[in-house]
């Protein structure tokens, strides 16, 4: 085939391309903010007494975990208006982000705490500490330190899943690549480029996840 | 390949898209069908030889024809001028009727109403293009595809929609006499398209089209599948060669 | 009991006390008393139920059978009886459980600021004393994992004296320590015994059982077998596991 | 336009029959080189550590999507014309490889190195040390993760799309164009997923349960 | 050295061995001869390079400086050199490592069969063999976390034996286990150098040392401080920090 790559096209939109990652890198750090806090709380509610609770969090999970992200973010968007919960692509793709990034976080998270030795709840219980005090204060911190790496791994995929909103038509990187490539049919000048720059988003993310690691987990452990 | 190579194969390898009814679309026997399908046919049965269809998404046609694994597209793309520096169009063989479709009790008469309303569109189609030209500061929403799209105005997610004639139906079955057309955008034409430089191609395509324009094929594929009449092809677009240099 | 007269109130007393894991008949009619001041070394072979016994009393484990009264307050299950003992008895354990991710510092505050509601400067105050006590001040903002065994043990006990209990429970505080650090530890231990804190310990120290137990009680199989003061049990025990018991710990010594 | 019925429910199977075969063909691909990556991600060479660091970096960071693409568009834009069934082998492989790779390497690093000291001063080679003593150990540590990602890839392999797969995801987008229902048909591919990785999850989670209670 | 006449090859020697973690120098110009049959006790204060130069030994660390022979192999990077001191050297762990996977059988047939390429009943007699010798033939088909700490480090010794090595080093082999599982242990360990084995034992245990120790090293700070017979060093150390750490270990037994 004769075809000569010709990145002008690209090069002169590149602004548009550069604010729309910008557009992803917000939606992926709501997603995995809010994703955290539904973690945390998510295992909290995980660890209640109340069997129903237990029940709908563990129904949550199953559901989000074991279907497309896209169907997830479908239903947010088409489905719900019919019960007249009517949201913005935006901010159905934040939603969709933090559940879906919620019920992997609950997950990971309650692995962590799984890992924490009985021996640290036994001396917070000892000390006098209530239930939810050694959950904050004794448990919380090193279980997330374990399960860090897995935990900031699934937040780069869903980082990466940011694209599927396009579907929604939410503003972010693919739905402004695939607007650049309808108007010029510049495919793969187009696709090359956002490969290139989801790869500079995710390991952006990384470091900054390391750099996170370091101010927040800096205790030695043996 | 070459139309020499693809007459000495036997088959002609083309691309239609898998989901754009009534367009070109694969059907729930997994068979492509619609216009751009018969058009393909009509096209190899012109060669002599036998078609091969490749269905197609609106992210890999265009990488499809230039990696050479379609020979040609009948893909419902819309001719413009920017796409034309980077594919081969040939002469238009359909037009695209395009209105914006609302809701009876909403008032809009063009361009102008559009400012600041949701408009929903599908991704990288003809209406996309059109209103995006015309209404810079309408808030423009891209679906995947038309059942999205629909579905969006149905959900009240967006306030009108850019579609094609056979939207009014659609909506028509789902909510009936809710929404109405409100007005017709500029026409588009589609072509089919080709390699850049590969002057065989694109000649003998405008050829065909030629013959079936002028034999009426043409307009029994058309009203088999748009009912309507075939439209009056212009002689030319600006900055869209429609034969390759 | 004989140790107990009946006019004095124990300060720990266990009154037929039965503990079951599932089917398994963990601890069997145990009764104890403990009075203010006393020292109790426990020890029995592995699986006696010593841990189990102690751990009961300050309610890590619940009972099936019997009760268990700490300073007057009887163990229930009810959430006030339970705070109200842990307050009560301090327990250091046999791997240190300091938290890691706190300092020496913060280990010992935890629980006066969020049980007793004390302020930051005044539990530190009350931290650096017992840091001082057990002689690790000069660790006080390091992390557990930046000590050796026997400075961790050393403030672990530190942790628990900081919400100054009227006693204290040891489960093999020594048996996880490298030989040296052995011998840091078990004065620590001297010493507050020797200040007159109430004190369980189980331990298969036995030097450490012959200069400060007022009482050893030997247990097998979940019962109390055999109890008196270290000189009896030690020159004479009377029964015949005990015997076989002291015969195997201290055959390579 | 055409209504969901029982041809509509047999071209969504025929997308399923798809879907499993590429989820087959990634998990074998990505499991092979998945544990070579694993391997030398663990070398002793600092090399080969760096080099496997560095696609394990680009693989898991940058969208199966892309990857697909330019595994299928891109190589023939060169001239090399592969088939797509080569193309999804390759990209699905380099794709499970560095997740996988990354799996098992936490599995590895986790059998305590007391383990592979004793297979050393029993005087095992490496490839016995790590046949016989690590990985079996490693394996057993990693299988829910392996799991949870076995799940993943279930659901990714509706990116085949782009190189003309017309699997669950995708018969599901035409079924829903055809019959303008695309609630009723995402539930029913939804559905779908959820019936193929609901099981292999439980399993997942079980066998999680079970090992936690043998290390207890 | 003393104790290896001229005449005589030793079956271990180190020559001025020296050994660095990155910047820290934790082996210092060690030099030792041990002889056919000769019983080693190795001792001293935690961090004193013992572990590091049992280690090294079998090449489980590489040195910097010096050299080390094993009948007269000298060990330098090849892989051969390495592969035939391992076959040599049989070596005993703390914390025991087994493989957990395997049952003991499959634990002591798994080298015998991959290292020196004996069929399975070939290397399953040997087994039976040492397992018998160590006293668990009975317990052969359990995995061992169906095993008491105590019978799994003597699976460890038979695992090891089964490569019928000539020398075996141990590295604080009851150090991990309950105090009545030692006794277990350290009869094993008698009984084999009884029987002649040559053997570089890591201990604390200072009866075992008595009892079969022909000659105990005492290391700090990575260097060999003094060395000689039992009766010598325990009852007349010569050196300071010998003194200072006998009274440590023996101080609460
Ligand atoms: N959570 C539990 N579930 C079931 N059985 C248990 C549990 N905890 C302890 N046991 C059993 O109860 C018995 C007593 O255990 P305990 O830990 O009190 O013994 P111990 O005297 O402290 O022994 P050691 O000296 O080994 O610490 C043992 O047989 C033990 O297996
Ligand atoms: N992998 C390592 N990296 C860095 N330093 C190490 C490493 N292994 C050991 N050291 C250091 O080398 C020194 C000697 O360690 P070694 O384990 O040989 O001591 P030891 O005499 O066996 O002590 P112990 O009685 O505690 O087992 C110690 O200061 C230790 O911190
Ligand atoms: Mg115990
Ligand atoms: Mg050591």
């Amino acid at each position: 085939m004769s075809y000569t790559l010709d990145f002008s096209a690209v090069i002169e939109r590149l602004p548009e391309l550069l604010l729309a990652a910008l557009a992803t890198i917000g939606l992926a750090l709501a997603g995995m903010s809010l994703a955290t806090v539904i973690g945390v709380l998510g295992v909290v509610a995980r660890r209640s007494r109340f069997k129903l609770l237990r029940g709908l969090v563990i129904g949550f999970v199953e559901v989000i975990r074991n279907t497309p992200f896209l169907v997830q973010i479908f239903f947010i968007f088409f489905a719900l208006p019919q019960l007249g919960v009517r949201l913005n692509p935006t901010v159905t793709a934040i939603i969709a982000l933090a559940l879906n990034g919620g019920a992997y976080a609950i997950e990971i998270i309650r692995g962590g705490v799984d890992a924490i030795p009985k021996g640290q709840i036994e001396a917070g219980l000892a000390l006098g500490l209530h239930r939810g005090q050694i959950f904050r204060h004794v448990i919380l911190k090193p279980a997330l330190r374990t399960v860090y790496p897995s935990l900031t791994s699934q937040f780069v995929m869903l980082t990466l899943t940011t694209s599927v909103c396009t579907s929604i038509a939410a503003y972010e990187l693919t739905s402004v690549a695939q607007k650049i490539e309808a108007d010029t049919f510049r495919s793969f000048e187009v696709y090359f480029s956002i490969t290139l720059l989801y790869l500079v988003i995710s390991s952006l993310m990384m470091g900054v996840f390391a750099l996170i690691s370091r101010i927040s987990f800096n205790y030695p452990v043996k | 390949g070459t139309v020499a190579e693809a007459k000495a194969k036997g088959t002609v390898v083309i691309g239609i898209q898998g989901d754009n009814a009534p367009w070109g679309f694969v059907n729930s026997s997994g068979v492509q069908d619609g216009l751009d399908a018969d058009i393909g046919k009509a096209f190899a049965d012109y060669l002599g030889v036998k078609a091969q269809f490749v269905p197609l998404a609106v992210a890999n046609r265009i990488p499809a024809l230039m990696t050479g694994k379609v020979d040609v597209l009948f893909a419902t793309m819309g001719m413009t001028a920017e796409r034309a520096k980077t594919i081969q169009y040939s002469k238009p063989y359909a037009g695209n009727v395009l209105s914006v479709y609302g809701p009876k009790d909403k008032k809009i008469g063009g361009y102008d109403d559009l400012k600041g309303v949701a408009v929903g569109v599908p991704k990288s189609s003809a209406m996309d293009t059109a209103i995006s030209a015309g209404a810079k500061s309408a808030n423009i929403l891209r679906f995947d595809d038309d059942a999205a799209n629909i579905q969006a105005l149905l959900s009240g997610q967006v306030e009108v929609v850019g579609g094609n004639q056979f939207y009014g139906d659609r909506l028509n079955t789902a909510a009936p006499d809710k929404y109405e057309p409100k007005f017709d955008l500029t026409t588009l034409y589609n072509g089919a398209g080709t390699r850049p430089g590969e002057k065989d191609w694109n000649e003998t395509i405008n050829a065909f089209l030629d013959k079936i324009k002028a034999d009426g094929e043409l307009a029994k594929i058309y009203d088999k599948w748009m009912k309507r009449e075939v439209p009056k092809f212009p002689e030319q677009l600006p900055d869209i060669p429609f034969t390759a240099q | 009991m004989p140790q107990s007269t009946a006019a004095e109130v124990p300060l720990i007393a266990l009154d037929g006390v039965g503990k079951w894991y599932g089917a398994y008949h963990a601890l069997k009619n145990i009764s104890l008393r403990v009075r203010k001041g006393e020292k109790i070394v426990l020890c029995g072979p592995s699986g006696s139920g010593k841990s189990t016994l102690i751990r009961c009393i300050n309610h890590l484990e619940d009972i099936q059978e019997g009760k268990i009264t700490v300073e007057g307050t009887t163990l229930t299950d009810s959430g006030h009886a339970i705070d109200a003992v842990r307050r009560e008895v301090g327990m250091v354990f046999q791997s240190f459980n300091l938290f890691p991710h706190k300092t020496i510092m913060e280990n010992c505050t935890l629980a006066p600021m969020r049980v007793k509601g004390l302020s930051k400067p005044e539990s530190e105050e009350i931290a650096r004393k017992y840091l001082a006590r057990v002689r690790i001040l000069d660790q006080a903002d390091k992390y557990p994992a930046q000590l050796s065994g026997g400075q961790q043990q050393r403030a672990a006990i530190a942790r628990a004296l900081c919400m100054e209990p009227k006693a204290m429970l040891f489960d093999e505080p020594t048996s996880a320590l490298d030989p040296e650090m052995v011998k840091e530890v078990l004065d620590t231990m001297i010493g507050l015994a020797r200040d007159g804190m109430t004190m369980i310990c189980v331990t298969h120290e036995m030097g450490f059982a012959r200069q400060v137990a007022d009482r050893v009680v030997f247990m097998a199989s979940g019962e109390v077998i055999e109890e008196g003061p270290p000189e009896t049990f030690f020159q004479a025990p009377r029964h015949e596991r005990t015997r076989a018991f002291l015969g195997e710990i201290l055959a390579h010594h | 336009m055409a209504s969901i019925g029982p041809n509509e429910l047999f071209f969504l199977a025929q997308g399923l029959k798809w879907t499993l075969a590429l989820t087959l063909i990634g998990f074998v691909g990505g499991g092979i080189f998945g544990l070579i990556v694993a391997l030398a991600r663990t070398a002793e060479s600092a090399a080969l550590r760096r080099v496997t660091t560095g696609y394990i970096a680009v693989f898991q960071g940058t969208p199966l999507l892309m990857q697909l693409f330019v595994v299928y568009y891109g190589v023939a834009l060169i001239g090399l014309n592969i088939d797509a069934w080569l193309a999804v082998a390759i990209a699905f492989t380099l794709h499970a490889s560095a997740f996988l790779g990354e799996i098992w390497r936490g599995g590895i690093q986790a059998v305590p190195k007391g383990q592979t000291e004793a297979a050393k001063a029993l005087g095992l080679h490496y490839v016995s040390t790590m046949k016989d003593v690590v990985l079996p150990q490693a394996f057993k540590i990693s299988l829910p993760a392996t799991i949870g990602f076995l799940v993943q890839l279930i659901k990714g392999t509706s990116l085949a799309a782009i190189v003309g797969f017309v699997e669950l995801s995708r018969a599901g987008q035409i079924v829903s164009n055809q019959t303008f229902r695309p609630l009723t048909v995402f539930a029913i591919v939804g559905l779908a997923y959820f019936l193929i990785c609901w099981p292999l999850s439980l399993w997942g989670a079980r066998t999680e349960r079970r090992l936690q209670t043998a290390t207890r």
